[in-house]
């Protein structure tokens, strides 16, 4: 790599994959024939694969590749039988590596992580009992596509038949180990997959299973996680907090012992039959390469260093970092980080913006309106995977016979690119004005055949697919004569469906290419600064008479950053920007409006404000809540977190003066009421002590937890408080601290865990971990139709791929409002909420229309049953005509309203009654 | 009569265009518009022993013109009927007064030809194969299993000649195009109509909908026991939704989807 | 809207005597292993009861 | 706006049944049966039902048309009843009066119905005469 910020120049070698990619078809004949078996790593090494394979089955694009240090032509030029088998030619063996030179603006590393061997800790006894196996393995174990295909067995047993009746979980495996590894971070994700591992393992057994998970810490501090955690303990998972120190593979392969001393203090013997090692995840020796090469400062932990109020940059101007290479940290995490890197690698260069695109050139749609019905059929073998079951010949011969049909043909692979360019040809010769393909699921080959009605000068909606493939010769392989019958109705089916298909249209609308940020914290005012960077105008909505939100109360960040100062500059940022027009003290009083073309009407204090906007973040943010025990409110040394860093930030003498200070957590969450984790207090609690303890080193600091919940890199400063001497004291639910008034101070009383005893302990300061709360947002959420979760945080698209969207389009998420979080990940949310609202801001139009709703003004009586089961609010009532009309931008195509109408008047456009009724005559008929 | 009084009060003080009851023609008992150009007429106002779906009629009027304002003399049915078509925005309740005639539960049975005030007869083969007229559902469910459910009910449905009578005359039937003449619903030029779907599709549009007025009964020359179906389908909306429809303006289960999801599908039961 | 729809046929056709030809279940496309237990119990459920006491019917009426 | 009811007898078959004729400004918006009327009690059968519905009808025919290269054309009753005078004559003499039919409606009275008869039986001559509800 050379150069700088905005002019890299990036030289990568492409390794040689033996297959031509625009032939190969993936129809897996060749791996079939392969005769080289080695262990396959995406399974662990629990299962085999070929020396032609795909590396796994939901690789993108699904294409196979020949590992050239075994397959036998490469290494011993015998062999290449692949080659004769392969029916599109697409092994080429004199395939070498390409270099390949990229000009680049802007470079994002997403070189993820690698899992923790723990093959070196002979206490574990991994590699010594096929029993014992790592995380990864057991997710492969668990999964349909694994080596035992979703069956749940034990990998020592040859036939895969014999099931476990206990399984074992260790957690911190190469993670908050300085002994036996080097890791002394959190890694953030294994409390949480190894909970989700053992409710996945009970249901797949069909006998109880009895699982236990042994841990230091519970770490489930993510979006509904405690939740989920409370449901397995409620579920029969045993949790057992305790650090297992031998693994001993029994001899006569009973079993594997663990010996381990319980939270009473006892020792104690228990064989498993699995033993999972819930390993960390590390950054591999490749990345730590890369890194150096490029320059990049990495921390102890050899991960990318960022700082807080960057997320995702490293030291290097130009280059970003996402994913684990930044951190351990989980999906949602990832992705978040992942669109704020884009917005991050994009604010820099976003002058060259569509200077790279191209147009395609598409052929002139054909009118076939007034045609009459003529269909083409195109069955497909899919190689043997259909034709291995279904006799096609026969399939097609039954086509030809249907009403409606002038052409149908078998096509080995009608997915491959010389077929479609084939059906292309087919279809204008024949005049062909429907397409039915009989192939595999629309869900993945949809797309492609549209394209290819596109490239014949058809309407893309004059195609309908029969799914020959997955119901019917997967499904019913061991019965062909059956399944060729089936396919046969499936055929028909889908021909009188397709007879009934009319041309869909979708129009352009213009998009505002503004934006609307509501909340004006650290997450709302990112969001904006990085819109307007981009050139995107925005209006920042504040309810407050300032900007700043939480953080102005707030003192250091964990990593010793100051707060306040940093808010400071992104105020003047903020204000500075000419793109930002900020609006203090305002409310959202009315929305209207959908993606692209928001308007929205704002209260602010001198007048009313309309503003027409493409898209809308919410960043509403959180407030700390007022606990209602531990004498707060009743006693002046009595605190919350909030209250405390203001007297850090004063540097009030009250805290200097202090001999013993008390922070107690969870108060308020992880209870009935909010069985949710407040994330952030475990570490302010502690970093609040470290900082107590530098000031006084005297001082006695005291944390009363339930679980330290110092996840990632937060784990170094817990090591670094107990290195310190601050005292940590466990408790139960069943048994809170007892907190009494003792003079000037408090005396706390509390149940030793290990002792077994009444600890009583006099401080001058208690300081309260209390409970992020969400905000009452029902009256915004009614507004932008978003729905709030049950602890009222805003409910997101989908919580593991689409943090910051909300199901609403053109309307996103970040900072508190999505839950409790600290502040580089709000930012890192805020980003990346900027990023995908770009997605839409940065077209001039959106395509509406296509497969919607669609009213018959001549049968709607004007009940208006419809407008209220429509989700997305699509449906208005026309007073004048006394009919409905739908908004083809808002609706989504679900078809509620079409099923609600008593008298047909909606219909969803693709799927009208006409066409299901047609359908299910077919399937029931002959 | 104070009815006369009240109804000639409404259309001199304008506070209805058009006012319908019923008066004698050529010696039957029929519905008629009473205008304020012709008040006089009012004084043959008749309360009728037949009853005509008035609030039918009210809505043909109202969809040619939606501004004006229609009297009614109406029963309870016909108040049951009107809140319904208030909640389905088939007719504006600010156009609409009503002069009322208590007669479901009450003695006032001279008032009309209900199968409440007067039961109706059921003849003994259709007692034996068929449905009694005034067995409850209740009853029907308790006394009969399923074969001899489903026997008795093709029983009646076979006789239907379909000539939509239930429909036409159904005071809460206002869609424009009926499902029941859907050419892929309810396969057209057959006789008798599909059974039992022509019947279910009714009924099931009845949820949420049928006022229990009992005019589809009177109306069906088959003399399928219908009054008793549709009971059964508002006892049906009723015992899982709590609703009834013309009770109150409010909408039916079945066209809102409501905020939390309160039943639970059932089991299958081998 | 699908569960409400459903309950109240469900209570329709067992008025009629056609009870438990109904069922309505809940199955994500992720869980196969739920969708080849309810339609193996469905279809044993519907052998198990016999042809469809309709389709008799109907004949009966195609023959006149 | 204007609402009157117009009672009157199904015209459709020869039963009789009773009708009232919903009437809005003027024109019959509606059909319901005659409550009061004894030999329906307030029923009809499907096409007493629509009975209204020919009257409004935009594809009623209201004079005579005749046929004349393939369209129909506007013709005067002479005109229409002498061209099918003589092509029934034209048919009779070419094929025999078995050769014509002649089916007669309810829509018609009685007398008319009698003079149908008449006319097929007397002048065409032949005993292919019915009714469409031979009740």
């Amino acid at each position: 790599m050379a150069g700088t910020q905005g002019n890299f120049k990036v030289s990568l070698t492409e390794n040689p994959r033996y297959i031509d990619m625009d032939k190969c078809i993936a129809c897996g004949l060749c791996a079939e024939k392969c005769p080289k078996k080695v262990d396959d790593e995406y399974n662990e090494g629990l299962g085999k694969r070929k020396a032609i394979y795909v590396p796994y089955s939901q690789a993108v694009p699904l294409k196979y590749a020949i590992d050239d240090t075994i397959c036998l032509k490469l290494t011993k030029n015998r062999c290449g039988i692949c080659e004769k088998t392969c029916p599109s030619g697409a092994i080429n063996f004199a395939d070498k590596a390409k270099e390949k030179t990229l000009n680049v603006g802007s470079i994002i590393l997403a070189m993820g992580f690698e899992s923790f061997d723990p093959s070196g800790i002979d206490s574990l006894g991994f590699g010594q009992h096929p029993d014992i196996v790592t995380s990864m393995g057991f997710e492969r174990i668990l999964s349909a596509t694994g080596p035992f295909g979703g069956h749940l067995c034990l990998p020592s047993d040859k036939d895969h038949e014999k099931a476990p009746k206990k399984i074992a979980w260790l957690q911190c495996v190469g993670s908050r180990d300085e002994n036996r590894c080097s890791n002394a971070y959190c890694s953030s994700v294994c409390c949480m997959y190894a909970v989700k591992q053992a409710v996945m393992a009970r249901e797949h057994s069909h006998d109880p299973l009895d699982c236990a998970i042994f841990y230091m810490d519970m770490r489930t501090h993510g979006k509904d996680f405690d939740r989920y955690m409370e449901g397995a303990k409620k579920n029969g998972v045993r949790f057992i907090q305790s650090r297992v120190h031998s693994v001993v593979p029994s001899q006569d392969h009973q079993g594997i012992e663990m010996r381990f001393i319980d939270p009473d203090g006892t020792i104690q013997n228990e064989n498993f039959d699995i033993v999972v090692l819930s390993t960390g995840l590390q950054i591999s020796a490749a990345c730590v390469d890369l890194a150096n090469t490029m320059n990049i400062e990495l921390d102890h932990g050899n991960f990318v260093k960022t700082d807080s109020f960057n997320p995702v940059s490293t030291s290097v101007p130009g280059i970003y970092a996402c994913g684990v290479f930044t951190g351990p940290k989980d999906i949602p995490q990832s992705v978040m980080e992942a669109s704020s890197a884009a917005a991050a690698a994009t604010e820099y260069i976003s002058s060259a913006r569509h200077t790279l695109t191209k147009e395609i050139v598409i052929p002139e749609e054909r009118d076939t309106e007034y045609e009459l019905p003529k269909i083409g059929v195109f069955v497909c073998n899919c190689g043997t995977n259909i034709g291995g079951v279904i006799d096609v010949p026969d399939v097609v011969a039954y086509a030809r016979t249907l009403p409606g049909v002038t052409y149908a043909e078998e096509n080995l692979f009608t997915c491959s690119q010389d077929t479609q360019d084939k059906m292309a040809q087919v279809i204008k010769e024949k005049k062909l004005n429907r397409v039915v393909v009989a192939a595999c699921s629309p869900k993945t080959h949809e797309p492609l055949f549209r394209q290819t009605l596109i490239n014949a000068g058809l309407n893309k909606h004059l195609l309908e697919m029969a799914n020959i493939r997955n119901h019917d010769s997967w499904v019913h392989a061991s019965e062909p004569a059956r399944a060729t019958k089936k396919a046969k109705h499936l055929v028909r089916m889908a021909v009188s469906k397709s007879m009934l298909l009319n041309s869909l249209f979708e129009t352009q609308l213009p998009v505002t290419q503004s934006a609307l940020v509501v909340g004006g914290g650290i997450a709302g005012m990112t969001a904006a600064l990085s819109l307007a960077r981009q050139g995107f105008p925005v209006s920042l909505v504040e309810r407050e008479q300032n900007l700043g939100g939480n953080a102005r109360k707030l003192f250091h960040t964990y990593m010793d950053e100051d707060i306040p100062g940093q808010v400071k500059t992104m105020i003047h940022q903020v204000n500075d920007h000419p793109m930002i027009h900020t609006y203090l003290g305002a409310v959202i009083e009315h929305l209207d409006g959908f993606v692209g073309n928001f308007n929205t009407t704002l209260a602010t204090p001198e007048s009313k404000v309309t503003i027409d906007h493409g898209v809308a973040i919410l960043a509403t943010g959180a407030v700390e809540a007022k606990p209602d025990e531990y004498l707060y409110g009743k006693h002046d040394a009595v605190m919350t977190h909030l209250e405390f860093d203001g007297r850090l930030n004063k540097k009030d003498p009250m805290l200097d003066a202090a001999e013993d200070i008390a922070f107690i957590q969870c108060v308020g969450s992880r209870e009935a009421a909010h069985p949710y984790c407040s994330k952030v207090c475990c570490t302010h609690s502690i970093h609040s002590a470290v900082e107590v303890k530098k000031r006084n080193p005297n001082a006695n600091v005291y944390i009363f937890y339930r679980d330290i919940r110092t996840y990632g890199k937060r784990e170094l400063i817990y090591k670094q408080a107990r290195d310190m001497g601050i005292l940590f004291f466990r408790y139960d639910l069943e048994s809170k601290p007892r907190v009494t008034p003792s003079g000037t101070g408090v005396n706390i009383r509390i149940l030793d865990h290990i002792l077994k005893m009444p600890v009583s302990i006099d401080v001058d300061i208690l300081c309260l971990a209390s409970r992020i709360q969400a905000r009452d947002n029902q009256s915004l959420a009614q507004a932008f139709k978003i729905t709030c979760d049950s602890d009222g945080w805003m409910l997101e698209a989908h919580q593991k791929l689409r943090p910051v969207d909300f199901a609403t389009d053109g309307v996103f998420l970040c900072g508190m409002a999505h839950y409790p979080k600290p502040i580089d990940e709000s930012i890192a949310q805020a980003k990346a909420a900027a990023s995908r609202a770009i997605t839409t801001l940065a077209r001039s139009s959106i395509s509406v229309g296509g497969v919607v709703s669609r009213v018959n003004e001549q049968l709607c009586s004007g009940c208006q049953g419809c407008i209220e089961v429509c989700p997305y609010n699509a449906i208005q009532m026309d007073e004048k005509k006394h009919v409905v009309n739908i908004n083809a931008a808002l609706c989504k195509g679900c078809g509620a309203c079409a099923a609600a109408c008593p008298s047909e008047a909606l219909t969803l456009e693709g799927f009208n009654n006409e066409q299901i009724y047609a359908q299910i005559k077919s399937a029931m008929g002959a | 009569m104070d009815m006369v009084k009240a109804a000639k009060e409404l259309l001199l003080q304008d506070r209805v265009d058009i006012f319908l009851g019923y008066h004698k023609l050529d010696g039957h008992q029929i519905p008629h518009g009473f205008t304020k150009a012709r008040v006089a007429d009012l004084d043959q106002l008749e309360i009728s022993l037949n009853r005509y779906p008035l609030e039918k009629i009210a809505c043909d009027l109202a969809q040619k013109d939606p501004t004006l304002k229609i009297g009614i003399l109406a029963r309870d049915c016909s108040q049951r009927a009107l809140n319904l078509l208030y909640t389905w925005d088939q007719l504006n309740p600010e156009n609409i007064e009503t002069l009322t005639v208590n007669c479901c539960p009450s003695s006032l049975s001279t008032h009309g030809d209900c199968s409440y005030l007067k039961p109706k007869t059921t003849g003994e083969y259709k007692k034996a194969h068929g449905i009694d007229y005034n067995d409850s559902p209740k009853d029907f469910m308790a006394e009969h299993d399923s074969q001899d459910r489903l026997s008795r009910w093709m029983y009646e449905f076979q006789k239907c000649i379909k000539c939509y009578g239930c429909r036409n005359v159904c005071p809460v039937c206002f869609c424009k195009e009926c499902s029941l003449e859907h050419p892929n619903l309810v396969e057209p030029g057959v006789l008798p109509a599909e059974v039992p779907i022509f019947h279910l599709i009714r009924a099931t549009h009845m949820a949420g909908r049928c006022i229990d007025c009992g005019l589809c009964e009177d109306a069906c020359p088959a003399h399928i026991p219908l009054r008793m179906l549709y009971r059964e389908v508002n006892d049906a909306v009723s015992d899982i939704f709590g609703y009834v429809p013309g009770d109150h303006i409010e909408k039916s289960p079945f066209s809102i989807i409501g905020k939390t999801v309160e039943l639970t599908p059932a089991p299958m039961d081998v | 809207m699908t569960l409400k729809r459903i309950a109240f046929v469900q209570e329709l056709l067992k008025f009629m005597g056609l009870e438990g030809r109904l069922h309505l279940e809940w199955i994500s496309s992720a869980e196969a292993q739920k969708y080849v237990d309810v339609v193996t119990k469905f279809t044993e459920k519907i052998r198990n009861m016999g042809p469809n006491p309709l389709r008799a019917i109907n004949e009966m009426k195609k023959a006149g | 706006m204007d609402c009157e009811f117009v009672p009157s007898v199904c015209s459709y078959c020869g039963t009789g049944c009773g009708v009232l004729f919903e009437v809005i400004d003027g024109r019959i918006n509606r059909t319901l049966p005659l409550k009061s009327h004894p030999v329906n009690q307030g029923k009809l059968c499907i096409k007493g039902w629509n009975l209204h519905e020919y009257i409004n009808s935009y594809m009623r025919l209201k004079g005579p048309l005749v046929r004349e290269n393939g369209r129909l054309e506007k013709a005067t009753w002479d005109e229409a009843v002498n061209q099918a005078a003589r092509r029934f004559t034209r048919i009779k003499e070419e094929h025999g009066p078995d050769s014509i039919g002649v089916l007669v409606s309810a829509k018609i009275t009685n007398e008319e119905n009698y003079l149908a008869q008449k006319l097929t039986r007397a002048v065409i001559g032949t005993n292919n005469v019915d009714h469409c509800a031979r009740l």
